[in-house]
């Protein structure tokens, strides 16, 4: 068992992988020498050489597109977009092709790769590189769309996401990568897809979050016991899509109360799925209406201003406490 | 010297073998045996008559909407006759003679167009890549397969085929830029069939040749004569030749012409003279090979005759399978991921609730999905 | 009053806003003296010329790119994706750019432009032209996102689209443009954005959709009133993005029954935000779970069996009546 | 001919005019007066100034992540120099130079890289588009200017920067192909500094001079020392002339290099060598044009030393002015849509509500965003 920050969690995933299956591969800017400008793929090259831990020219439309004519070939890429926010580039070949060709060849082909992305605000980074955009990739059939939130499920997930024989989009919580370090057991272990965690068990309330947003919202739930006398169950979503309803279902028919906590916009965010679903299936359980703690339906704004819009463990209180007394 | 030209290390020619009065230039010849001269012409037929058999089908309500290839057929059937068993093949839309040539059975082309995945099933054991519908992506699946061989160890050669219009995409761009950087052994063949819907060709770039194109990315090309098989022949053999030998890739212009229509939804009355086309109708590939096999005696309107009735009875066939082929719509759920997730498989519930009230309702009859073990 | 098709009114604006306003310009693929694919910019190069209805390449991006260009320089484009499945290719563009220009430049600079694509399964067409993916851009802040269902609003929202100071992308249900006619107003109209309409007054149950499902919903709201004896409200949301929010919640809190209707994959569809805006607003006034009737999970299947995977009115009745008698 | 190489009627040239000593060509010397020789000069001392200062600011944590132009000033500043005012200006990142000189108050630079808004508003007046973040997208935003300015019988010509790595995104080239087939008044500026982060220039393309790459858009281009003032005055200059006479784009390749970092968060130690930065030294435009001002007697020491103070006051005034910029972080609100809608209204006074909990929370100073008349 080592501490682990995420990034040297995932470094130790990619490692495990590489060493394990020789058909795997990284592709993406400055994954090589560089190590990759989180230095998640540090030292890869020099263990795995330039025909595993591979640079790619500045274009990502073509790191996604030649993915798969890599796995069409019997290779099992794993690439990275060096911000979400350039992985737009690659919309069209993730929802064209990434996405179908399992289904459009019946099976002939398919696309087990992962594309990883950091994501998400809170590191004072300039324009485009504070986005939140997983619904964009939770929407489409095809795709399994995964977060970490801690060093501990990123090495685990990452791990899963390259064994899946289907394509995963990987986000990675950049404001998580170095924030805290956790116990990563020296054994390798893969988290199932599809399954969410109960991060922390509790009664009066369901706060249902994942990525960087699970933070605040563990520090809310202790709050919220210390200070407020609620206990607050927190799920840790881990995949958003498939989306685990069970899990999600079960706590609320336990807690007949749920807040849903991430750093996207709002509108047509995955926490409106989440509603959605408990609304489906639960809503004979609600006892309050489910407040959504959120990224709000703006442009996530240049870094000096950033931090009053990501959620904090304060809004997630206020909620919480507004649902519970409801 | 503070200002010089620069030189340019690459090259670029234009190659034409066959003329208009199928005459072949000796020095140029590639030579081919009878049997291969006859395999051609009846490859080139059997898509000819496919072409206008969906043309029909379509106006029959029997298929969608259908973009036949007619005039284009010498331009993708050269570069299959120059590929081996283990060679990828990468299309855009416009090359069922390859396809063919390539071995898919008839039926899923049919089924293609007739709104099947079934068509786009490609058969085990051939390593082609099915219609490409978003033009021009396919180019970067092309190189990353090409890359794939390479870093593989196997000398398999990645063909890809794309339209004038789909050398405007990005991904054109980005996949001959990679195909030159790691130097692959990566073919692209622009289909230049002068439009791209109502777009002509010197609308879509300025370029005075496509071929050029190739040094932007700092390799090879060659301007074909796409209605000349033999052109198509000698192009892509060399082409596959220098990839062989990690030569690295060739851009191959093949300069052909739309005789019909873009697709059966399209009218091009509104946009084209008929004079233009009728300039292009003595190019017919087709026709400059049949004179060329009446000329040089391989063959005559006897073995024509035979030829054609073959080819109607094959694709006949072709058409009643086709046409007894019953989907299974559970199939969408079944192919969405290798294991059927449970929300998934709550949606595979009711879809086969929403299906049986169908039938009860209606009466109509409705294809029956087979139940899934895992929904 | 003349009776027009959906393309036929879309043609109608376009050709008003065109002699309205020398400022504005058509750009995209076969827009031209082809008139576009389904014949919505019929004409126009004729009366307009060819510097106001341009031929594009084929090239997506550049269409919206060039058009951010043509916004800077004070022209107001209106541009044609020329099926929403090749929009992905202008993702990048109308993320990092269309939606920001505003908010970046605080308003120095703006990006009034149209974005027409024609959307949805229906028509028969082959791969890659069936689907429908409103909540990418409905998620995007920033953006608004409009889907008129029939001849009139069509008319009038493309013009409003127009009038717009902001961004619009404007999907086009193109199983609705030549399905039915409807009597359109000779003076020019503009319907509000961001506003939905009560299609049909109901107080049993409030049926909220939009677009090409806007149709089998009144078919179906009809035989629950004429077989079932259920007076059922349909919403048509006209807007998905900003969403009208007092519409659906006043009519759900009449009702305090709904279900949501769309072709849309259902995982973070439009429809689970509209779920999650009654639960937050209304929680307390609904008598049922809310039902989702929309595309399933799965990549919209080639035409062949496509319509088994269209929301149909049968579906719907059953819907909503499970909803009501629940 | 049935074979044969494939003329190319377009050119592409090479253009260097100030030699490593400080020696400027005399016949391609573009001949300017003293006082545009002492303001070029001066121009691109306050740009290597202001980088060196705002490497600082970041270190001491006043400012995010910053990306420094050291070294590639002369390749802004010159095509800078031979804008009009009314000419469009699209940069990419590495233009600090260009900006200054464009005109842009010192401290929205400062602020752009302060994490505000207010640095990417464009100053009234000024024809410029804000720093680009995103790769090569800017050139579809400048051919749409430059399309917009032609159809509007505007003579202005859009001039767009970007990198090496630039060229491989696709958007470069539906921008270069677009700008070709309607000829606008269109000069995209290659900054080659050598580097994409850690990629080098001959990973990025296998095309052994980027200015070639103008070849596959039927333009032409030019390959000019973009460490030469002079050279890039004159290239600019050639093609502002073309595009202001109808003549269509131009592609000018910048050989330049990236002497620091690519930015604060990198450590270019990790992938090139220390000979390679000092082989670029004596390289540097500042040096060489500081050779030639001193060789030709515009400058002396006393000069440049009071030059130096001047600019280092113009520095730390907008720093002041910079560090005492206050944001309202209800403008996010305020600027997502011309009006804002009910539904983002409400997302307003949430956010007051979570302003005004905070503040009162921790007790720590919060920006006071400011009421609006409609949330
Ligand atoms: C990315 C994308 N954009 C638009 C279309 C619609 N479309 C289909 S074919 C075509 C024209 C293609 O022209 P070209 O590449 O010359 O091929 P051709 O049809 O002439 O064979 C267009 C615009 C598409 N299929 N994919
Ligand atoms: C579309 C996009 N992809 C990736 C990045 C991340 N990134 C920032 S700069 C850069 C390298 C750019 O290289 P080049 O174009 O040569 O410009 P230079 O930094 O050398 O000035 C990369 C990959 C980005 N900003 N935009
Ligand atoms: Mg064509
Ligand atoms: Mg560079």
């Amino acid at each position: 068992m080592a501490k682990l920050t995420m990034v040297q969690a995932l470094n130790l995933a990619l490692r495990e992988i590489l060493r394990e299956d020789p058909d795997t591969l990284i592709f993406g800017q400055d994954v090589g020498k560089d190590g990759g400008v989180f230095r998640v793929t540090e030292g890869l090259y020099d263990e795995f050489g330039e025909d595993r831990v591979v640079d790619a020219p500045v274009a990502e439309s073509c790191i996604a597109g030649v993915a798969v004519g890599l796995c069409l070939r019997g290779l099992r890429p794993v690439i990275e977009m060096q911000f979400s926010g350039f992985g737009y580039h690659a919309f069209h070949q993730i929802e064209n092709h990434v996405s179908r060709f399992r289904t459009r060849t019946r099976g002939r082909y398919t696309c087990p790769m992962v594309v990883r992305m950091p994501y998400g605000a809170g590191i004072r980074a300039i324009e485009h590189h504070s986005e939140s955009r997983e619904t964009i990739w939770a929407h489409l059939p095809g795709l399994k769309m995964v977060i970490p939130s801690g060093p501990r499920n990123a090495r685990a997930l990452l791990r899963a996401a390259v064994h899946d024989p289907d394509p995963v989009v990987f986000y990675e919580p950049k404001a998580s990568y170095r924030a805290f370090k956790e116990e990563v057991p020296d054994d390798p272990e893969d988290f199932p897809i599809g399954k969410a965690a109960v991060a922390r068990p509790g009664s009066n309330v369901t706060i249902i979050s994942y990525g960087a947003s699970l933070r605040p919202t563990l520090e809310a739930a202790d709050e919220l016991a210390e200070e407020h006398d609620i206990d607050a169950e927190v799920i840790d979503l881990q995949t958003i899509s498939p989306m685990d309803t069970e899990t999600i279902c079960a706590s609320i028919e336990k807690t007949g109360r749920a807040v849903v906590v991430h750093e996207a916009p709002r509108t047509c965010g995955p926490g409106a799925e989440v509603v959605a679903r408990i609304c489906e299936r639960s809503l004979m359980y609600l006892e309050a209406p489910i407040r959504r703690v959120t990224g709000y339906d703006v442009i996530m704004p240049f870094f000096a201003t950033e931090r009053y819009f990501i959620p904090d463990s304060r809004r997630i209180v206020a909620a919480a406490r507004d649902v519970v007394t409801f | 010297m503070p200002r010089r030209p620069i030189q340019l290390p690459h090259r670029i020619e234009s190659l034409s073998i066959l003329d208009s009065e199928g005459n072949a230039d000796p020095a140029l010849d590639p030579k081919l045996s009878p049997t291969e001269l006859k395999k051609l012409y009846r490859a080139m037929l059997l898509s000819r008559r496919l072409d206008e058999r969906l043309l029909r089908l379509q106006r029959q309500g029997r298929i969608g909407t259908f973009g036949p290839a007619m005039g284009q057929e010498a331009a993708s059937l050269g570069p299959a006759f120059v590929m081996k068993p283990n060679d990828w093949f990468i299309p855009s839309f416009r090359e069922p003679a390859a396809m063919l040539w390539r071995g898919w059975p008839m039926d899923k082309i049919i089924l293609w167009w007739g709104g099947h995945e079934y068509g786009a099933s490609v058969p085990e054991g051939v390593n082609d890549l099915p219609i490409c519908v978003p033009v021009a992506t396919q180019c970067l699946h092309a190189a990353g397969i090409a890359w794939g061989c390479k870093l593989k160890g196997d000398p398999s050669v990645a063909f890809c085929f794309l339209g004038d219009g789909g050398t405007s995409e990005g991904d054109f761009h980005e996949a001959m830029n990679f195909a030159g950087v790691h130097q692959l052994p990566f073919i692209c063949v622009i289909q230049n069939n002068h439009w791209a819907i109502s777009l002509p060709r010197d609308k879509q770039s300025k370029a005075p040749t496509l071929v050029q194109k190739c040094i932007a990315y700092g390799f090879d090309g060659i301007q074909a004569d796409g209605n000349d098989i033999f052109a198509m022949i000698v192009a892509a053999r060399e082409a596959a030749d220098r990839a062989r030998t990690g030569g690295g890739p060739t851009l191959i212009e093949a300069v052909t012409y739309r005789l019909g229509v873009h697709t059966t939804a399209d009218d091009p009355k509104k946009y084209r003279s008929d004079e233009e086309v009728e300039c292009w109708k003595p190019k017919d590939p087709l026709v400059r090979f049949h004179k060329y096999m009446v000329r040089t005696g391989l063959l005559d309107d006897a073995a024509v005759e035979l030829i054609e009735a073959e080819i109607a009875e094959e694709i006949r066939q072709a058409v009643e399978r086709a046409e007894k082929y019953q989907p299974d719509p559970m199939d969408s759920f079944r192919h969405t991921f290798a294991e059927m997730p449970p929300s998934l498989a709550a949606h595979a519930r009711e879809f086969l609730e929403s299906m049986a009230a169908l039938s009860s309702d209606d009466g109509t009859e409705q294809p029956e999905p087979r139940q899934l073990a895992d929904a």
